[in-house]
């Protein structure tokens, strides 16, 4: 076989030049999408971080003082907890411009993860305050700053309230030692399978995290039911349980 | 939560299960064209090059089909939400870009730029806000273009064609030298990018094979 | 290979993916179905032994609307093509197993049987080429049953029936025994039973506690 | 809270008797079915194995005797293959029974690696005989016996050709060492490619298998190539240069 | 490469493969024994102390026919072989064990020990280089005897027999202290040892609960 | 490269592998003292209170010497090495500050402090670039302490000693509360926090228990 | 738990996280000019001989500008706190000592020291317990150099540069030589090390096209 | 736990973890070893063939060095327990065959036989309990033979010796024919196999190369 080569090479190949000026173009795209990324994702852990921290000082007031009433350090907690929620709502404030037009959608990942552990909080505090379930709407109102609303989607919504399962469950175990903490785990037991029955048939969008949801339940089932065989044994009513022990335990 | 929250959020979870749909009946065909350039574009490599542009002749009526459905899908979109939907269909439009950059490589020995392919494939300024191509998705194109050059190189050789390796190697390290000015984070494309290495090693060898045995009088050009 | 044969496979493909998309729409009927089912039953943990039967009454019609479902399913998979397609809807088939049981369990404490449940769900022997009831199908609703009862022995108690967890007690031990026949092999039904001695572990703790503090008169009749 | 115990427990629970007759059914069933299993299972490692033998068989034919007519060889392989072949459809004829009905597709997964190994041996000894490739009705014609056509589907037809790709690479690169290995290996490489380019764009099935095929395609093009470049420093036809070289090894 | 040599090595190839078969039968065959040991031991949970001297009369026969089975096993198994093989069948031997001590505890509350458990199963002294029983198979068998002793535990008391969990408690602290004086790689094995606490602390419980309500007199002899 | 180079990098190398295995003989050590010393304090929940002080004068040695061994630990680790080998005694490390924490309890009912333990361990200030205690293993410690002291409440119980529940109930919650302040990451420390709640639960019912059977003699009876 | 311990591990857990933060940003800052020098020295495969040292005139100051962002990151890490970070810039630090060896090579043929690279870094002994160069990190900057130079034997042939080849051949054989000596263990150095010898393949074929077809005269000097 | 069985375990057990310290100790010996040989027949790429037998010299007391440390693996691992411990040397023992082959080829142009090269490394028939020298390992240090072997064909051409590439393509593709007798499965060694075709290829080009340039000098003077 001879060489066929074709003719000669085209004299005007992509010149060096052109392609750095159409790489020049993407450096500058590329590096401002990697910045406000980065900026995002650094807000983003600020707003978990400090949810976390609400979530943590809504568990302690809920537990100090153990002679108060469950009614006045609830009111207390949930407003402590709004107190400091505040943080959040002015680093989204700060984010609206970040995310107008279409960056919202584009950006959404390294929103969401802040948002819902934020939802998770606010929800829990909402709990403590009115014992039921903060509305889409209500979550959306929170985030009402000067320039509008922060944009929330019915999928972080979901989750974060998914989230609030696990501290309620940890609130009900931690609160049986209490005066009437009894009483309190049968409510959130209560509350918690509620808002469970009602969800599970309708959203698809939760089965990851339904599994941690269903688990929480359990746990907060158990609690339930120690509680009742115990008080079972002995025919008292709980309230009158609660006072022997105090006593037993002073003395 | 009462009954009419729990029906307003299951209404709206709805309508995204049936845009779910509707975009995906759009990217299937949009999927099924890329598929056929691809198909057509395998034939490059056992292609003579004086019978090149008729094999062009079958590609271009099917790359601009690409626009009617491109077209199409961007008026499903809700406007602003280009990127919650997008990654339904970005390897079908990597596909389509590589197939646009490799078919004007086969024409002119030019690099197709972002704006020219947009147009090309039907992406509308006009209607940014539901669909537009990112950087990523064209550079995604490009390196697909570099792998497939590589291997075109080896095959151009075989068919008697000595001064394509020479041309691909100079189109390849400009592309390259473009890639080497963007700070890339550690994500797929650095990766897909930080593999080229590869590929412009093998089309180096080709050019030493026919440099050393001086099969191509284009070599001194370089 | 020729143009005609190609063509000739080509068309098998493209029938298979057009049933596939007919029976998937069928199945997402059946799973919608069996996960209401599941909402419903998950009452019954929070829902005193006499609320049952009005419980049962919401629960029966939507049982046998999955039989309307079933036999629509069973018409479209071709003769003796039931185990090419039956991984489509194996989980949600479970589902409605459980549930089949879970209802039987509540209404008078007896244990579904395999032909009980194939004929509540409208799988019928005359199309048995197309859709039956397999074993593993049937013993993996089982299973599930034995969780949910695990779970429903500890709210029973709860709710103060303590003679619940009893009954339960004995209804899983017989079935465990009947598992235990079984030569399973080394797959997720084996590990699915392996795993139901924790639920059985904790139906023994329950009993234990209600036995212990002398709560249920039925304690002596086990 | 008081015990507000149900009525008492209903005599009648499922007794075990009748949960035992229940799980006997069962156990006759799953056993039949797992020895069933057991048995397809090891039949189609046995009709792997011929199958990897007789490919293997097929490549040694094509190196012996480096002096002897490639055409000859070819007919000699096939014919030696074809030989082989013939104990797998010996075990696919007493398969049949195993698989009447709806058992074909219960026990698919069990029969399809071994068909498919099958089809890649058959199709090989094929391509050296014919040099085309085996059509579906040529396979389904091999696993006609007695009691009729060993049931055959379109994807392991399509797979076990995906296979051969591989097997055609190694015999593209082994035989160039052969006289007339270069013109071989160029066949070869012009097959593959045209298999491989009908195919892509419509069979969706492949893709997992189709990078492996795709590597093959570009092992076997690169071997053209070296034959290309090497042969063309020297201004030598092909044929000359063999025998040049095999007077150099001997001499 | 000489024809002898190649014939040789070919030969040795080809061996293994028939040999594994060879041994997944036996094991199948202990396996399938080891269960239905388990099976039957998982009755004791619900039966009455004197009803336990007959479900032994059913165990004892199933366990003696495993030494036929590992017999046959270890004669298959080519000298020298034992650790290229013994990955097959350390699951089945370990549940074994634990079934041989478990009856020996229901027998005796004694605990069997490294030898009678070798002896019991058919493995033999002469033939240690094709099978033997290692150390940490017969451990292993411990661990589960003391996991099914908790949970016995639990059960004894529901059957009203309130000594049983202060004989296990006593049983199970001795064999607990004699692990603790082993010295265990970070291997499975000492996981599962660390996780025996879950269990001792179960029994503990049961026996403070009998304790704390004065149920038996014989928690002042512990 | 030149020979200097080489010796002095081979140099390197090989100090490294063999810093390994002498780490690891001191680790080891450290490992089996602290194994000792839970073997001793597992003792406890069955030793009647009075006889924990001779208990304890046998742990107070083996306590002790763990210094040495952590001063010859502290002595090979290389001056700025603590990060790169803590990995290999932190397991043993926290069972150390578990059983210091653990005596400490029995001893005097108080909670020893960071600063003390690392005292008690000789983990010296002045060579904190080699060794030095981090908070997270000292928490890791305190949690063992917990979970040990609830098992305790239950078997003080057993063993007639209806005060140590309550003492243990005063001292876990104020430990617990301790633990609220801190703001955990969710890594293991949040997990294992998390399950203090059990413990703190288990030892909550023991109080109740004996308040109420202490308090109303009727009960008692029964 | 008194305050003050409290209040100083709540402040030991929060400051890390803010502390890895600033140390990623000089990462990042140290990442982008080792990236840009890789990118830089990609042109010295197409620089004919007598244009690198105006490349290497470019290349110079950035290198140079390593050290002020190295200096920067050492101020950062705390003291004794080397191994806790490392992990977060050794590959960054790898690629800038490959470019500082490649760029030596270029300048004079000879082999860059680990204590040349360390000065040229501005990794400083005084900071030692907060910044240094280990060995294993310089020697991947030396494989890495190989990997590249096997590249540049192919291109400078292409480039009509001859005797290069050779004078890379002798290099590399010294450089293998000094790495064999080495006790590597069995890690990622290892490997790459393994995966020399294609390198050394490569050159050696290259050398011997240049030696068949008797382009050099330097051949014999080798 | 009887203390006589305690005291036996807890041997047993202590046993293993010592025994494979020395076992590591004598493989860390062979693979020494085994990598200097490896160094020194790196230098036959560059040694002119005259100069073969003195370097053949060096390597010979290498080679028999290796039986010492062989017979003391062999007596170190227990009676029957080869296959328990095998993988810890097979790469070290992989490379010993390896350089005897080598050395073999280098000494007289043959093939070493398995039991040739048994016998050479001082694996002995009667202790095979022991240790043996399976098909796999031996058939994989011929594979690593050829790899290098095709290597040498390149550099002994560098080297001016132009017979030894011929002599090498005969003696390859006898051993090639060999291993193509044997039915090998898809393991390690089927791929490495596989992957043998390329050096046969390689060393072909040099046969060819050779052969044309010696047979037309009109070439030779291009
Ligand atoms: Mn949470
Ligand atoms: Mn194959």
């Amino acid at each position: 076989m001879t060489s066929t080569a074709s003719s000669s090479p085209t004299p005007a190949i992509a010149t060096k030049e052109s392609v750095a000026k159409l790489f020049d173009y993407f450096r500058a795209d590329l590096d401002d999408h990697n910045d406000r990324r980065e900026r995002l994702i650094k807000a983003s852990r600020d707003v978990t971080n400090l949810s976390k921290k609400t979530i943590f000082l809504l568990h302690r007031i809920m537990m100090e003082d153990p002679e108060a009433n469950e009614q006045v350090l609830a009111k207390r907690a949930a407003h402590r907890g709004h107190e400091k929620l505040r943080e959040v709502q002015n680093i989204y404030a700060t984010l609206m411009e970040e995310l107008e037009g279409d960056r919202f959608w584009r950006y959404q990942r390294q929103v969401s993860p802040g948002l819902q552990e934020y939802i998770e909080a606010l929800s829990f505090a909402y709990y403590l305050e009115h014992g039921s379930l903060i509305t889409f709407d209500g979550v959306q109102q929170t985030l009402l700053n000067p320039q509008g609303y922060f944009p929330l989607t019915v999928s972080d919504y979901l989750l974060g309230l998914s989230d609030l399962t696990g501290e309620l469950m940890r609130f009900a175990i931690s609160g049986i030692s209490r005066r009437g903490g009894q009483k309190k785990a049968t409510e959130v037991c209560a509350f918690v399978r509620g808002y469970f029955e009602r969800f599970t048939p309708y959203v698809r969008d939760l089965s990851k995290k339904q599994s941690v949801t269903s688990q929480s339940l359990e746990k907060i089932e158990d609690v339930a039911y120690a509680i009742f065989v115990r008080s079972s044994e002995y025919d008292i009513p709980p309230e009158m349980l609660d006072d022997i022990v105090a006593q037993s335990i002073s003395s | 939560m009462d009954a009419a929250d729990l029906y307003r959020i299951n209404d709206l979870l709805d309508n995204d299960v049936e845009l779910r749909e509707k975009i995906k009946e759009q990217v299937t065909e949009l999927d099924k064209k890329a598929r056929t350039m691809v198909g057509l574009l395998n034939k490059v490599h056992s292609t003579p090059s004086d019978a090149i542009p008729a094999l062009l002749d079958f590609l271009n009526p099917v790359l601009l089909s690409c626009q009617e459905t491109i077209i199409a899908l961007a008026m499903i979109i809700p406007k602003n939400q280009f990127w919650r939907w997008k990654d339904m269909w970005s390897n079908s439009l990597r596909t389509a870009v590589f197939a646009a950059a490799f078919i004007q490589y086969l024409s002119d020995r030019t690099l197709v730029s972002l704006n020219q392919v947009a147009k090309i494939l039907g992406i509308k300024e006009e209607s940014k806000d539901r669909l537009t191509l990112p950087a990523e998705d064209y550079l995604h194109g490009l390196i697909s273009l570099v792998n497939e050059l590589s291997r075109l190189a080896v095959n151009a050789v075989t068919l008697g064609n000595f001064d394509e390796p020479i041309r691909i190697s100079i189109f390849v390290k400009d592309l390259f030298a473009g890639f080497s000015m963007l700070n890339l984070k550690n994500d797929t494309l650095r990766r897909r990018f930080d593999s080229l290495k590869y590929d412009i090693r093998k089309i180096e060898e080709v050019v030493y094979d026919v440099s050393l045995r001086k099969l191509s009088p284009a070599i001194n050009t370089q």
